[in-house]
């Protein structure tokens, strides 16, 4: 059984925004126009983290890329009244849009605001709605929604696999904004083999987690800054 | 007042209150079953599935996706036409198929069986791997000489997940929804 | 001999039938004007149901307001009755004779509005009985879901069984009221104040009393677990049990008073509910508030020193930042102003109490909100801090929860006796000599009176 | 606990909408893509396509399924992007499914600018187009049609040019701000080379950026971006350096390894300071400056008439305490710069667009790309190199009769080229003026391509005005913004993911090629290729232009000109990695595979992976980088010396020249890089240097995306409006709050705008997004913020013609 | 007592038990749901322990409840019918 995780290179990371989108296009996260937006419910199941230090002119910027970290021992999950979300098998902290019950206490609980709250059903134009991915239900009102490590993806790719009568490899698997990174910051891939490049990388000296202290042990390993360490 | 009425059912006179409220409840029964829940799907063509089916046609003849994609797929008029692109019958529905095909349009089947958009379903994966018949989730259609107005077997998710369980399949949420 | 006290009751205790047997037209519109209120809040929720959560001011950070302070807030006020009449019960006040019943329904009606107040927070409040068919007994919320029913059980229960004996008073007070009578009929169990009858109820009532104490206490101290399972700044606290059940009492006993003075004034219950019991009950409210300041002072210190950064932001988001015009009313409202009033003999007349009372109600309500929105607009990492503005539609249940309880309140005043009578009978007969035996039996004997009594008994 | 009046208002407003919507109105959600649960075919495909959301020319996959694109992902097999992709261009569906897409033709029915339409065919609309041609051209007037085109890159440039040639006029103008298809001033003057930009970034060990927003909007975004990721951990050897040169703290400056803050426009002083350093310690490459060099040493020419050196200049001129106070670069950091660009060689500057741009700007390029010359970074690897062309097919020559070469002889309507714009290829600038003033000839037609002046150019009023002069004008794009508002016939183009595409893609990185785009889906609307629309015009007007367009459509267009790919004996469809790997193995050891039999095998291939390309451009030896004069990289440039002459002869006498350039230097230092002063900063309280920049996700043409809308930028999280950035303590003096409303005020006009307060601003300087502020340009982006275009001072780089947008002074108050 | 207003024995007494049922009948949904909630942890492999540790508090805690209302309940009724000749002396 894999153990899905990610790895996401800081030193290579550049802001530029394109996991965020590409999650949008593919898990067809609503937009929320403006008034929802200035009341600040825009939903964005991947968000770049900014933080600021020091005065001008000595001043330092760090960049983020927050997805959900799918936890191993994740606080949203200990608190659903109604099993709407849990850490499935394979590591990934799924959320079950129709049994959700919008309590939000998941919400609450999660240290990395990780998760979504459909305020409203959101009503997109017609034609927009072409543009959809068919492959992933539309949330509707009223339910919590997180990102899923596009986990539709990984249903569709073990089915072409198991179609053609052989076992799903591992880079068949790779969510979408992993997919499309310009600067491959982003990997991802199987923690559980000890030899795929998240094990490696996550083996790095640049490695750490988002609020480590936490012990809510996340699958999306870091890279800080700086020269590349021998190991790679 | 509701206090009266209820008194008066409970001290035996006036039973026709009562009667009347029992009539009235079933009738909303009745109502609610015939409109919301009975809606059947009347299709372009009424097919005949028998005569096919003893003409020794497969399902996945008109189907023909059924083991390739995870979508059955329904017959396109070009699959209708390599039989009867000559009239084979004198049945009043093969001329239908002449028809769409002069208007070269697609006969516009109606879906009966769907499955709800948060789940992933494929049939390769069922019926050309796991073997499972059509049957098993569609009923015997085959066996109709009408196409079926309603869905003859319902599909519920206990009935998926028991199917799983059973056959020691992953039972996992995330192994059919997303 | 029962009949006879029954008629001697009726002429006695005409007040307490009053509003039973002639309702006062004024009190009748006024509760239609809280229906009124309640409907509208009603209007409001449909409107939510109709627009989604979206309705109110909630947001991505700040993703509980106002219906979840509420809810803390009705669940804590709840703790007013029940746990205080048992606890009076079981300390054997017999100040409380007047009390209990009032504190009883308190607990009752606001129960329901709190867990309403839980539906109302609900984003698919159509699928909230998941929690019956999918309920997951690892999340707090359930806990919660339990402990309430449980405690709404009992407390019921408990509000019941001293009921029996007045409601057989009414079942003979109003035998001429056709449906009035048999309703009485039905829930008075064929009381006739037998002994053993008597005894049966004093055994369940003390019973209760032992089993609801527990319960009340366990019900706030699961609700603050809803905080502090989690692993947010400010929520994360073991103090959060106790500090909750404490902060409830205190409300609890404030809204009581309040109850009390508005039932005094409407239904002139003077003489039942003398200076004497605001006196006593003040003393109470007193105590209470410097055990809440007792416990936020230590909350907030062991933050303050303690001194991690998440927590930090929060903390002077509270003290200093957003929030401290809500933080500092609070203290103000639930610390100066009762113990300013209350510290004083002079000051303890009912008026005072009153007022102390309602600040009281109005800084534990704030608590509730200062505990809850600060910490969620302020998430461990550094994303923009949310602003959370409550909508009209939160404001019109808010107004629809309040109104409603006020209402329940009404409505059961007007079909049983707000002050249990028997009770305040059996203060007459049984409690004067058995208080005047305990006194006694607290002090040590004296020659004079021995001799006294020895010779009373000769003769 | 106070809630706002319009707080409550909306509340209610929402509240009673929500309340009308019907349960139904649940229901209705799904539709969109319930068509999906259609029964038949829903296979899925995947399409190549180029992106045209910028001019980065990414190539693109999209993913179709019953013909419906629902996502774009980069082609993995793109040399340019290697499947990554930007926002933007993940963002393009949104704009295929924009619901404001013009639908039809449309012909203005009230005033201009009124909005009203009327829909009309094609057919009648290529009538009324062709009419007018036809008109002018009897007239002997093809050189009063005018086509402004925007910033993209396709073969329809071409087309258009062509289209102006055969038709008989000069006025093809482009409006861009900067220009990756042509080659860069400074390389043109001191290297002779008259091809793009080449940068071999992938191998370079310091990136020395001047104001290049090199993570964010620079010539190819996702390549750089590539780029970034592969210098940093990516490559074996040491991790690349980048040292950014920028007044904002960009995107790109936070991701370097240091940023030097510097006045604005102050660039070439620091620049020269460092080849102070680096001469005065010696350190520069002696062999590069010695062999292949010109003007480094002091020299005489001809007439022995003596020169002063560019050692000269910087030794006597910008010595480093000089500099720093110019730049207000600390001087250690002039000398740990300088330093650093020699020792980690190979390193490159990169000195186009930015900030830094002022006036007679030319002089900075210059000065910047002399340290390309110093520390001999050229003609290696990781240094600069040049684009090689692409071997498309030569067009059919286009012989013209003597009307149209009586058009095309007319001087041009915006002046570019001659006199004072004497190094210009464009002078949008210079346009409105002379629309207006009819000079040297009246206006009749305007085609608009891609391009909304009205929007991105801050001359707008004038624009308008001159507008008002023009009798027709014809607007090709596919929504209806500013500009084609005022337009009298709108011609709706496919967005990119309908239209056959073909590009010889400028990527900066040297290698050549060409990427093929073929339509992801049917149009959705009733809308056309304008090249499809160019070639059935050139085919009705008849004569040359028939016979300059003899193609049947762009998809025939696209395949005649590809058979050049097949037939030059070079290069190849891109495939995957290790396959090419092994090709460059092969064609190391000389060999090379012909994998196509036929033309028709050739271009399937061709479209069914999206590009060709022949690795072999990078890298290129010295020779091929310098064609100049002396055949040397020139410090002193012979070329701009020639230039000058010559516009000095048009405008008459080189006084006459310099005062209109306002250029102070004379005699060699002309000719020289050096740093002109740049205008006092006015020190007030309220006072600002105005900037503005580019977000990764916003430019003017991606407002109308709602997921853009809402993913401004990654350093300040603002969505739907654009916002001015304050330092935080000069915003203190001025009692701003963060999020407070200010207005920005420049003698032109006033603008109001969210303020936020950034430590990372500089004290003197405000930065403003560009791209929202749109007053039309559909329903996502109308009225989102406010343009700062409004309060631009239009000043001039006279010499290239082109505006400059940044170092407005305006003056800040609270609202 | 015996007026045209009060119902005979019988009728009140047939109300009473349905008073006393619904309340069996809630008590006993309570401990149902509990069980139910303990069966899925079991089923879903969550928690189980856990549940089994509050259910060993509610469940009795509801029964116990149960109990008192029935003492008191059949305790009242009951008594009364006894206390006829107790009413004498």
């Amino acid at each position: 059984m894999a153990l899905w995780g990610m790895v996401i290179d800081l030193d290579k990371c550049t802001a530029c925004q394109a996991c965020l989108i590409a999650c949008k296009s593919e898990n067809n996260v609503p937009f929320v126009g403006k008034q929802q937006a200035d009341r600040g419910r825009i939903i964005s199941w991947l968000e770049i983290i900014s933080e600021t230090e020091g005065e001008y002119p000595e001043v330092r910027t760090r960049f983020i890329p927050r997805p959900c970290l799918h936890c191993d021992n994740p606080p949203c999950v200990k608190v659903c009244p109604v099993y709407a979300t849990y850490r499935n098998p394979e590591g990934i902290v799924a959320q079950i849009w129709e049994r959700c019950i919008g309590c939000r206490f998941c919400m609450a609980a999660c240290p990395y605001a990780a998760k979504y709250f459909n305020w409203h059903q959101y009503r997109i134009p017609e034609s927009m709605e072409k543009g959809f991915n068919p492959d992933v239900y539309v949330r509707r009102w009223g339910v919590v929604e997180k990102c899923t490590f596009c986990s539709h993806r990984l249903l569709r790719a073990r089915d072409r696999a198991a179609a053609e009568k052989r076992e799903m490899r591992a880079d068949e698997y790779v969510p979408a904004c992993v997919e499309v990174c310009p600067s491959k910051a982003m990997y991802f891939g199987d923690l559980n083999d000890p030899d795929s490049v998240v094990s490696v990388l996550g083996r790095s000296p640049r490695a750490f987690h988002l609020l480590e202290d936490l012990g809510t042990e996340p699958k999306v390993t870091y890279l800080m800054e700086g020269e590349r360490h021998a190991l790679l | 007042m509701k206090v009266g009425l209820i008194s008066s059912m409970i001290e035996g006179k006036r039973h026709w209150l009562l009667l009347a409220g029992i009539i009235l409840f079933v009738l909303i029964v009745v109502f609610f079953f015939t409109t919301v829940m009975g809606r059947g799907v009347k299709q372009p063509i009424q097919f005949n599935h028998k005569t096919h089916k003893e003409q020794g046609v497969e399902c996945s003849t008109c189907h023909q996706y059924v083991r390739e994609q995870t979508f059955a797929g329904s017959p396109k008029i070009e699959v209708c036409w390599e039989c009867h692109e000559e009239p084979i019958t004198e049945s009043r529905e093969e001329t239908k198929i002449q028809q769409y095909a002069k208007e070269n349009r697609e006969i516009p089947w109606v879906p009966l069986y769907r499955m709800p958009k948060h789940v992933f379903f494929t049939h390769r994966r069922h019926v050309a791997v796991a073997g499972i018949q059509c049957e098993t989730c569609h009923g015997k259609v085959g066996e109709m000489v009408k196409p079926p107005a309603k869905q003859l077997k319902t599909l519920s998710m206990s009935a998926c997940m028991d199917c799983h369980r059973d056959t020691g399949a992953d039972n996992d949420c995330l192994a059919c929804h997303n | 001999m029962h009949s006879s006290r029954h008629r001697l009751n009726f002429e006695e205790h005409r007040i307490l039938f009053d509003p039973i047997q002639n309702p006062r037209r004024g009190i009748s519109i006024f509760m239609g004007i809280l229906l009124a209120i309640t409907a509208w809040g009603g209007f409001c929720y449909i409107l939510q149901w109709r627009y989604g959560l979206g309705a109110s001011g909630l947001n991505q950070p700040v993703l509980w307001g106002f219906y979840i302070t509420n809810f803390v807030f009705f669940i804590g006020i709840s703790h007013a009755g029940t746990l205080i009449s048992a606890i009076l019960r079981m300390a054997k006040a017999e100040w409380r004779r007047p009390i209990t019943r009032m504190a009883e329904v308190i607990t009752v009606a606001v129960l329901y509005i709190g867990a309403a107040n839980i539906i109302f927070d609900l984003g698919r409040p159509e699928r909230a009985f998941f929690l019956f068919l999918y309920g997951r007994y690892q999340s707090p919320l359930l806990w919660d879901a339990s402990s309430i029913t449980a405690y709404l059980t009992a407390s019921s229960v408990f509000l019941y069984l001293p009921l029996i004996p007045d409601i057989a008073i009414l079942r003979d007070r109003f035998a001429d009221r056709k449906w009035l009578h048999r309703f009485y009929q039905v829930f008075s169990f064929g009381w006739d104040g037998s002994p053993r009858q008597q005894k049966v109820l004093n055994i369940g009532i003390t019973i209760m009393s032992v089993v609801v104490i527990p319960i009340a206490v366990s019900v706030h101290t699961v609700i603050s677990y809803i905080f502090s399972m989690t692993l947010q700044p400010m929520w994360h606290s073991t103090i959060f049990g106790p500090y909750f059940v404490c902060g409830a009492i205190f409300s609890g006993i404030a809204a009581l008073i309040v109850m009390m003075v508005v039932l005094r004034k409407i239904y002139h219950l003077e003489p039942y509910l003398k200076p004497i019991h605001f006196n006593y009950l003040g003393i109470l409210l007193l105590v209470m508030s410097l055990l809440w300041f007792y416990f936020t002072f230590s909350e907030y210190l062991t933050g303050f020193f303690g001194h991690e950064p998440t927590e930090m932001r929060v903390f002077w988001s509270k003290v200093t930042g957003t929030y401290a015009p809500y933080f500092w009313t609070m203290v103000f409202f639930n610390f100066v102003v009762p113990v300013l009033i209350l510290s004083f003999r002079r000051m303890r007349t009912i008026g005072g109490v009153l007022v102390a009372s309602i600040s009281v109600l109005a800084g534990m309500w704030l608590e509730r909100f200062t505990i809850i929105v600060p910490t969620l607009a302020n998430p461990r990492l550094p994303f923009p801090s949310g602003i959370y503005f409550p909508t009209w539609i939160e404001w019109g249940l808010m107004l629809g929860s309040f109104s409603f309880f006020v209402f329940l309140y009404l409505l059961f005043s007007r079909f049983f006796p707000i002050i249990s009578i028997w009770e305040i009978e059996e203060g007459r007969e049984v409690g004067l000599e058995e208080v005047e035996e305990r006194i006694r039996s607290y002090l040590p004997e004296t020659a004079g009176t021995f001799n006294s009594r020895e010779k009373e008994r000769s003769t | 606990m106070r809630i706002s009046r319009r707080h409550f208002l909306k509340m209610f407003m929402g509240a009673v909408a929500g309340l009308s919507a019907g349960c139904t109105d649940f229901e209705k959600i799904s539709t969109g893509w319930r068509s999906s649960e259609k029964w038949g075919n829903p296979l899925e495909e995947w399409i190549p396509s180029i992106c045209q959301q910028c001019i980065g020319g990414c190539g693109l996959l999209v993913r179709v399924i019953e013909g419906r694109a629902v996502k774009v992902v980069g082609n993995p097999l793109h040399p340019v992007n290697r499947g990554g992709i930007c926002p933007k261009g993940l963002a393009g569906i949104q704009s295929l499914y924009d619901p404001d897409r013009i639908q039809t033709p449309l012909k203005r029915a009230g005033e201009r600018g009124e909005g009203k339409w009327q829909p009309i065919s094609w057919e009648e609309a290529t009538a009324i187009v062709v009419e007018r041609l036809r008109g002018l051209k009897e007239k002997r007037l093809t050189n009063s049609l005018v086509i402004i085109a925007g910033q993209f890159q396709d073969l329809r440039e071409p087309l258009l040019h062509r289209f102006t040639d055969a038709y008989g006029t000069p006025n093809y103008i482009r409006n861009r701000c900067f220009t990756p298809n042509e080659v860069s001033k400074a390389h043109f003057l001191m290297q002779g080379v008259t091809s793009p930009l080449g940068y071999d970034l992938m191998n370079a060990g310091l990136i020395l950026s001047f104001g290049c927003s090199l993570l964010e909007a620079w010539i190819s975004p996702v390549f750089q971006l590539r780029t970034f990721g592969h210098i940093r951990q990516e490559r074996p050897g040491n991790r690349g350096r980048i040292y950014v040169v920028d007044p904002r703290f960009s995107v790109s400056a936070s991701k370097a390894d240091q940023w030097i803050p510097i006045r604005p426009g102050t660039d070439a002083a620091l620049a020269l300071g460092m080849a102070y350093v680096i001469i005065q310690e010696g350190i520069y490459d002696r062999k590069f400056v010695e062999r292949n060099t010109f003007g480094f040493e002091d020299w005489t020419d001809g007439e022995g008439k003596s020169h002063v050196g560019f050692k000269t200049l910087i030794l006597n001129e910008y010595k480093p305490f000089t500099v720093s106070s110019i730049t207000g670069v600390p001087v250690e950091d002039i000398f740990s710069l300088a330093r650093a660009f020699v020792n980690r060689r190979p390193a490159i500057a990169l000195g186009e667009k930015g900030l830094s741009y002022r006036p007679n700007d030319i002089y900075t390029r210059m000065a910047i790309h002399s340290l390309n010359g110093l520390s001999g970074s050229l003609g290696s690897k990781g240094c600069l190199t040049v684009q090689s062309d692409v071997p498309l097919t030569a067009w059919p020559g286009t012989e013209q009769e003597e009307s149209v070469r009586f058009g095309n002889s007319q001087p041009r309507i915006d002046g570019a080229g001659q006199g004072k714009y004497v190094l210009a290829t464009d002078a949008m600038e210079n346009l409105p003026g002379n629309i207006l003033a009819g000079r040297p000839y009246p206006v009749e037609v305007l085609f608009l391509f891609h391009t909304d002046p009205l929007f991105s150019h801050p001359k707008r009023d004038t624009f308008i005005k001159a507008f008002e002069k023009i009798p027709f004008i014809v607007s090709f794009s596919p929504f209806l913004d500013e500009t084609s508002h005022h337009a009298d016939l709108i011609l709706p183009d496919h967005t990119f993911l309908e239209r056959w595409q073909g590009s010889p893609v400028r990527h900066s990185s040297g290698f050549s090629l060409f990427s093929l785009g073929r339509p992801a889906v049917e149009p959705v609307h009733s809308t056309r290729d304008s090249a499809d629309f160019l070639i059935e015009v050139a085919r009705r007007l008849g004569g040359g232009m028939a016979k300059a367009f003899p193609w049947k459509n762009s998809e025939d267009l696209l395949v005649q000109t590809t058979k050049g790919l097949y037939h030059s004996r070079e290069g190849y469809v891109v495939s995957l990695p290790e396959e090419e790997a092994f090709r460059q193995f092969l064609e190391k050891a000389g060999y090379r595979i012909q994998e196509t039999r036929s033309f028709e095998i050739f271009w399937d291939s061709l479209s069914a992976k999206g590009a060709w390309w022949s690795p072999a451009g990078s890298s290129a030896e010295v020779r091929k980088l310098i064609r100049t004069p002396s055949g040397k990289f020139e410090f002193y440039s012979n070329t701009l010396k020639n230039q000058m002459k010559r516009a000095a002869d048009e405008v008459g006498g080189m006084e006459r020249l310099l005062a209109d350039l306002g250029l102070r230097a004379r005699g060699d230092r002309l000719y020289l890089p050096h740093y002109d002063a740049v205008e006092a900063q006015q020190t007030a309280e309220s006072i600002f240097t105005l900037n503005t920049y580019r977000l990764m996700s916003m430019s003017g043409v991606t407002a109308a995306q709602p997921w853009l809308q809402e993913t401004l930028a990654p350093h300040v999280a603002e969505s739907w409006e654009n916002w001015v950035e304050i330092n935080s303590e000069r915003a203190r003096n001025l009692g701003i709050r963060d999020g407070d409303r200010v207005w920005i005020e420049s003698r032109k006009g006033k603008i109001r705008l969210k303020a936020r307060i950034l430590p990372t601003v500089a004290p003197s300087l405000v930065h403003i997004p560009f791209g929202q502020g749109h007053r039309a340009y559909g329903r996502w982006a109308r009225g989102r913020g406010s343009n700062p275009n409004d309060v631009i001072m239009t000043l001039e780089d006279t010499l290239k013609g082109f505006g400059i947008l940044s170092g407005t002074q305006v003056k800040i108050t609270k609202a | 007592m015996t007026n045209q207003c009060s119902w005979g024995e019988g009728k009140i007494f047939f109300w009473q038990v349905v008073v006393l049922v619904t309340f069996y009948v809630f008590i006993f949904g309570v401990v149902i749901w509990i069980l139910r909630l303990i069966w899925l942890s079991w089923q879903l492999k969550d928690v189980f322990s856990g549940s089994i540790g509050i259910s060993l508090v509610a469940i009795p805690l509801f029964l116990f409840l149960l109990g008192v209302y029935n003492y008191v309940f059949w305790g009242i009724l009951l008594s009364r019918k006894r206390s006829g000749q107790g009413r004498k002396d």
